[in-house]
């Protein structure tokens, strides 16, 4: 098919279609609200519902519905209805429910304000809800990146029986590229799911539930959940190496999402400009992060720049990786404002001199 | 003639079924059940009539009744 | 001899662990009972709540969840419009759907969610040991309102049955109680309407049930019983307050009657 | 070889749509591009603006700082956008709306009295296409009929429309080639 | 004051009172609900008022509301109401807002069970809410720590402008313990707060939002806030290093809370019947984490053993201090089950042999 | 020359961000004109929501909080607890009153707090640029219901002052519009009323009132009150519907003759 | 004489006060102000009334009414 | 020195009260003490414990799973922690009761008719007195004095019972002494 323009929100839509989701549950909240948008005005053409939920907590709790009558749901909100998630989310995770949804970041905290921001990395890769679980997040930089990924979100949630979140940021969501979509999935070819709760007929009862009187099968279903998240990690990382050729590099910028294509505009530049060696590693499944791969980039790297938007959330994990081997220093603008391409180069050249 | 059965295990010893009898046909057990309440018993099986009020107002469902051939209901349940 | 009571087929054979006379599990009967006699279990999906009934899930013999604190009817509300062949129903406490939950159960009526939602009022906390519930009545004595609900400071009891009974979408609603052998009657009559009125995809349905908590009320479940008809009833009227069937000017008037109680 | 072009003027001025317009075109020719719009509560009556961006390479930033170009609409967009442009950018201007000029003398400023030509083409509603005409006229990033085309696929289903706008466009196209400013 | 013996809960209660609180608004969930049952029996003889809000998401925000009215206020819950404070926490957070807030952790996720965990770890301490923030944790491990804590917390967050959570478990909350309970606080003696919403009497308006639709004031908040937390991370890391004299350790364990009581009871029967040299060390900030004093007593360490009662929250705090230079090993269990003295005594001797 | 109607003293000078015609920025004034008139402003704490008037903290000339969407009853709640002097008024939209913060506005009403909301009800999602919210009339085109609002699977519109005059706990409930001279002099009145009867600590005071969004609507400033007239003036009646100086039979039957639009 | 005084650069041009003056004492000016709208003009003083009515309407308080003496109120507001 | 003692019974028999009265008699003499109950939804109708832990040092861990002692007074209650309790620890039976035994041959058993004891003493509830009472005759961790002491502190507002829970107590305290067990 030829590739159309789309705007990320739409295009996020589409690819969920096309995924097999026919029932989206949401709360519109701006920078995103063009999904369900969307999505209302698609949905009839090919039987699907949309449900404007009464809030985000209502919304995650309809997604735990769906999923457990064995459907391919989808929410989409923005950072403080993503916070609103945390309870339902930890409810899904603990029952090994598949779900998709999608956090377009704002500037936060509090109410903050509505443009692009990354200050939501360590509420999605740490610890959103309650309890031990773990969420597949993955951080596309274009919207192209953004359709595959929706669209494999999908199978990974319910092959790995897990919430997976796609996050992306207000230009992700706004912004209009060409994309090639993704061809409309069977939906009599998608995985079965004979846990599901479709009526007890002929079977005993199903039972979707996080309820553990006992404390020991408690403790196993956490340990259930930390092995499936220690298969996870082994399996999913993901990660791009960009320009990192050869084994010196003066500096390796990690970055995610769109801020890693600034810094590769950044990075670009001060090569060509100041003939220096600049390489970007950009991470894009946030967890399971990929250690190994930035700890392999790192070792070649006389110095490391984060770069992201809020005051540095990533530069933990990016200490886990490097183990004080390299010297790490941070770049971040927050709030709605985004680096440029310039602010990154500026300070590539004060760390090279 | 109409009977009932109570379940001894199930019964926590309420008295719901006791309350409920027009005929005072249950009474409680002197005698503690596995789980420690004094269950219910028809001590006065003849004047049951089947009417199913106890079985009705049992939480937990420890009461099943038995009639024999047509039988007068006083209520629709 | 002919069985003329026995166990329900909807019900697992477990014993609960609900407190000698409570009346959650004679609900849970009427439920069950239902289901069999429309003969919808095989399609049924019923929702636990957070509640001393959040273990609901081992006594239906049917597909369950067991939902977040309050979130049921939204839960009911994914499942359904997923899978509008299955027959849903949400069974919670007054903690539960009129606390925390009074958002998610207002909007479930609102949309018109063909589901069934069996609204379980014993006017407290059961589950948590105690506590002051949306429900709970004027002077009665909680561990959080330990001097008496103080209605200056708590304000009264919700009355959910005639809150939702202002909506202008089409919905079955209905007040039961479940304490006396006849009021079980009437009770298990408007269940099964409920749930009938769902098989055939007409509206919103919900049954309140009054019901007991002789544990945290501190008392037998014959007292309970009388406390309840001294206190709950005069506040909490029974009857049908709407159904689809009758006009919204009959259901006012009704409801008018009733109020004025 | 990349270029970004800010469009911007009062929200109902049509600033999306030739942004979209020129993003398709670009396309269409099988460029590389990025539309991002300026979103927010500001909306709310005050100014809006997108943002294109074409380029033989991937893009890198779909939200710029010093861009290439502007298309300004209206006085307070010139007033944001003029001192952000590069050396040697590109302003275009509508006369109409704008009395002031940008006091750069570095850029490359061209005037044109858009609402009045539209509406002397019989729609007042098309000054943004003799906007973005004028701006293709002076530098052609993506050709004369290439735009046309996006023209006639975006109006596909208001086909009364094809008409003008292509009429409007093609005007400020030609006005710009011919260097025909307003100053 | 003598000894007196009292639930953690209801001291917990209690030391609120003393520290100057006299607004509780909170929701009952086990194992916490006897704090509000004590406050609303206790609260009429200190003129203080109890409201029993109609949800956690509720309750937070009256917290919002009462503290930015310049009050002393005080919500409990447990983990899955925890989640449901996501949101409002970061609002709170946003504003620089002083609240105290306890986490009497159950076993997670989902509604999992009511039995002690330490499950919310990393939901505490890296992303509870969304946006660039940090909550300053505390982790008693007794009820007289609890008491102690809850009291100072009251400064602590006045002090910083911001939301400190105490974070405990069952144990802490239903356990009986002598404690020596802290003076009455003189009510007018509290810090005064002229930023506070208390009506625009001969001054301007007070202001308390978190919203900002400039991009650069957005980034300027968040910095400040990050500026905050940074000071906060140089003034007030807390922990305890319990029998590590001497330059060579066998075995460092690293425990908080309640396990480090009981991984103390296990480091000293293996001192004394393996004559081998276990120290342990408990961080008492959580956030803060005292990276720098961890760091110093893991040098003299060979190794280094992390118990928790989750599937190993902690592990990336420790890692992040010992930075590779010492083999870490975890053990825990979770969802209500304690590892008991033997347990870890049994894992200590594994690693000794 | 005397000057009869100016700028009042509540409001600070500052131009409102509200779109042309937005009725908005009317009901500010009122607001702000009543505060005055009473001599409240200096103990006036107001909650601004989420919504289009998200930035009344920057209009109102009183202290303000900005509440997280929904919650500013319970923001409210908190601040008036902690200082019963203060006069607490929150400010909310269709929106964040009646979907997301349904359960906050439902649970602030029946503990009867001594606070004034003001819920501006203009049938849509203005801020986030036009969703339907359960005010939404059946039929209305919103960007989220794009073939119409559907009462079948959507539900009817709520009917916020009605579902809460069902509450027991006295409170004052009153339903006026803004769009044309005469109603917001009858709006006003019902305004300077509740923060009168708040003033005396009597109840739970709430005036919703009509508005409209033409930006939304898509509709002129004159063709949104022709809408408002033909579309919501039927099925939002207007008037008080529950006073604490009135019986509650008094409102019921008030209540009832309005129900039957 | 009553008079109106209209703050031009509040006014949003929305017409809420031409649609409430009994008078028609207001109309639009041709001219844009520097919000970019078409603003309110009492253009026919001398029919006003001082009933306030454009006044009370208008949602950006760009109206103020001033009276001579004492003055017949249509409205109480 | 450490001691850690559970008691267990249903719901109602006052386990919880006795391990209250021991705890503070610990407080009384000044050691570390801590007392924890079980708790959960199993609370409903089922069995009940808690679990008190006395010692010079502070205590560790306030949850034991291999205690020192056992006091029992239900069936259930002997099933689950005869098996659990260290070896030479004691068990103290309510064998009013609880027919049964543990099979257990390296604790030292206790067995005492507890509830008729308190019957026979006028006060039925006051079984776990002496169950308490045995149990410090068998072992005093807290003095005999120390404890009557705890009890008139705990009933300072229920005067009427503080003399026959200090009977039952003492009754029970002497039995064991005396080495008068049950079987
Ligand atoms: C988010 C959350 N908050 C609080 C709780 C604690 N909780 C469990 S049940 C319950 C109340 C139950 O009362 P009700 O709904 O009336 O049911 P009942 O036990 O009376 O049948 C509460 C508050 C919880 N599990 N989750
Ligand atoms: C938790 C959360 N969810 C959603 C939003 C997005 N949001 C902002 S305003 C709004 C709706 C506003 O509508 P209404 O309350 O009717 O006010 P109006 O703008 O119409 O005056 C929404 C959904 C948000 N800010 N926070
Ligand atoms: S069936 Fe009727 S008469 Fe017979 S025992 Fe039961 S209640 Fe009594
Ligand atoms: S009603 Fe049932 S449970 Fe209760 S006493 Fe009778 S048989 Fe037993
Ligand atoms: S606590 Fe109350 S509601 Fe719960 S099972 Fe016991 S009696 Fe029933
Ligand atoms: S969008 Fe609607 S509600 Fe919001 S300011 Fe504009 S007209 Fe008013
Ligand atoms: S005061 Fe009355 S008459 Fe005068 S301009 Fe205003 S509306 Fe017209
Ligand atoms: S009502 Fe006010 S804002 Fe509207 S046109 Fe008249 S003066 Fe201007
Ligand atoms: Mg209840
Ligand atoms: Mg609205």
């Amino acid at each position: 098919m030829a590739k159309v323009l789309m705007k990320g929100c739409e295009a996020i839509g589409e690819a969920a279609i096309r995924a097999g989701c026919r029932n989206f549950f949401g709360y519109p909240i701006t920078p995103q609200t063009e999904v369900p948008e969307y999505l209302a005005k698609r949905f009839p053409e090919v039987d699907g519902s949309y449900v404007q939920a009464e809030s985000e907590v209502a919304a995650i709790n309809m997604l735990y519905g769906g999923a457990g009558v064995g459907k391919r749901v989808l929410t989409t909100s923005s950072s403080p209805g993503i916070s609103l998630m945390a309870e339902g989310v930890s409810y899904i995770a603990a029952c090994h429910l598949p779900i998709v949804f999608v956090n377009i970041v704002r500037a936060g905290p509090g109410l903050g304000g509505i443009l692009p921001a990354q200050s939501d990395y360590l509420q999605a890769t740490k610890g959103h809800g309650h309890g031990d679980y773990k969420l597949l997040v993955l951080a596309p930089a274009s919207v192209q990146e953004a359709v595959d990924l929706i669209y494999e979100a999908f199978d990974l949630a319910d092959h790995y029986l897990t919430p997976v979140m796609v996050m992306g940021d207000g230009m992700i969501g706004q912004m209009m590229e060409p994309v090639d979509l993704p061809d409309m999935r069977d939906l009599s070819d998608l995985v079965e799911k004979p846990w599901a709760a479709t009526g007890a007929c002929g079977r005993g009862p199903n039972i979707i539930n996080s309820l553990y009187l006992k404390e020991d099968m408690c403790n196993a279903n956490s340990w259930k959940l930390k092995e499936k998240a220690d298969e996870i990690e082994r399996k999913e990382q993901r990660s791009e190496a960009y320009a990192c050729p050869g084994d010196v590099l003066d500096v390796l910028v990690v970055a995610y999402g769109t801020m890693a294509r600034i810094c590769k505009t950044a990075a670009d530049e001060v090569k060509k400009k100041d003939k220096k060696k600049v390489g970007v590693f950009r991470p894009i499944s946030l967890w399971p992060y990929p250690y190994e791969a930035l700890a392999a980039e790192a070792k070649k790297a006389k110095k490391i720049l984060v770069v992201e938007m809020s005051t540095g959330q990533m530069v933990e994990d990016v200490k886990l990786a490097v183990l004080g081997k390299k010297p790490i220093e941070f770049y971040g603008l927050t709030g709605g404002m985004v680096p440029s391409p310039d602010n990154v180069a500026h300070k590539l050249r004060s760390m090279i001199k | 003639m109409p009977k009932i059965v109570v379940d001894k295990t199930r019964c926590k010893g309420c008295e719901r079924c006791v309350e409920a009898c027009p005929q005072s046909v249950i009474a409680m057990s002197k005698q503690l059940n596995e789980k420690g309440y004094f269950y219910a018993v028809p001590f006065d099986q003849p004047r049951c009539l089947g009417c199913m009020l106890c079985a009705i107002n049992c939480p937990d469902i420890a009461i099943e009744v038995f009639v024999h051939g047509t039988q007068y209901q006083f209520i629709e349940y | 001899m002919k069985k003329v009571f026995g166990y329900p087929e909807a019900l697992t054979t477990n014993q609960t662990h609900y407190c000698p006379g409570c009346t959650h599990g004679t609900i849970h009967r009427m439920v069950a009972e239902s289901l069999g006699e429309l003969g919808l279990r095989e399609r049924a999906v019923g929702i636990a709540p957070v509640g001393c009934s959040v273990l609901a899930y081992n006594y239906f013999n049917c597909d369950m969840f067991e939902a977040a604190h309050g979130r049921a009817p939204a839960v009911a509300t994914g499942a359904k419009r997923c899978r509008p062949d299955l027959i849903l129903f949400t069974y919670q406490g007054d903690g539960d759907l009129a606390s925390i939950g009074a958002a998610e159960i207002l909007h479930a009526a609102n949309r018109g969610e063909k589901i069934t939602v069996i609204f379980v009022n014993n006017a407290i906390y059961g589950m948590t040991g105690g506590q002051m519930a949306p429900t709970t009545m004027p002077g009665q004595v909680t561990t959080t309102c330990p001097f008496g609900r103080n209605p200056d400071h708590e304000g009264y009891p919700i009355r959910v049955v005639e809150l939702l009974s202002t909506l202008r979408t089409p919905a079955y609603l209905a007040r039961v109680a479940s304490h006396t052998p006849l009021h079980v009657v009437e009770a298990k009559k408007a269940v099964r309407e409920a749930f009938r009125l769902q098989a055939e995809n007409t509206c919103f349905t919900m049954v309140e049930i009054l019901s007991v908590c002789p544990t945290n009320w501190g008392l037998t479940s014959a007292e309970s019983n009388e406390w309840l008809e001294q206190n709950m009833l005069p506040y909490y009227p029974l009857g049908v307050f709407k159904h689809p069937d009758r006009s919204e000017a009959d259901s006012a008037a009704e409801a008018g009657v009733l109020q004025g109680a | 070889m990349q270029t970004e072009v800010i469009m911007s003027g009062f929200g109902g001025q049509g600033l999306m749509m030739i942004g979209k317009l020129l993003a398709s075109a670009a396309l269409e020719e099988g460029k590389n591009v990025t539309w991002l719009p300026s979103y927010g509560p500001e909306m709310r009556g005050g100014t809006a603006n997108c943002t294109v961006v074409i380029g033989d390479k991937p893009v890198g930033s779909p939200l710029i700082t010093s861009p290439w170009a502007a298309i300004v609409m209206n006085q307070p967009s010139l007033e944001k956008f003029a001192p952000m442009l590069r050396k040697d950018g590109i302003l275009v201007v509508n006369s109409t709306m704008i009395p002031i000029n940008s006091d750069r003398t570095d850029i490359r400023c061209f005037r044109i009295r858009a609402d009045d030509l539209a509406s002397e083409m019989g729609n007042r509603r098309s000054a943004n296409l003799v906007m973005l005409g004028a701006y293709i006229g002076l530098e052609e990033i993506v050709s004369h009929k290439t735009l046309i085309t996006a023209i006639e696929h975006a109006f596909a289903e208001k086909k009364k429309f094809i008409d003008v706008n292509r009429k409007t466009f093609t005007k400020g196209y030609e006005l710009a080639k011919a260097g025909k400013s307003d100053d």
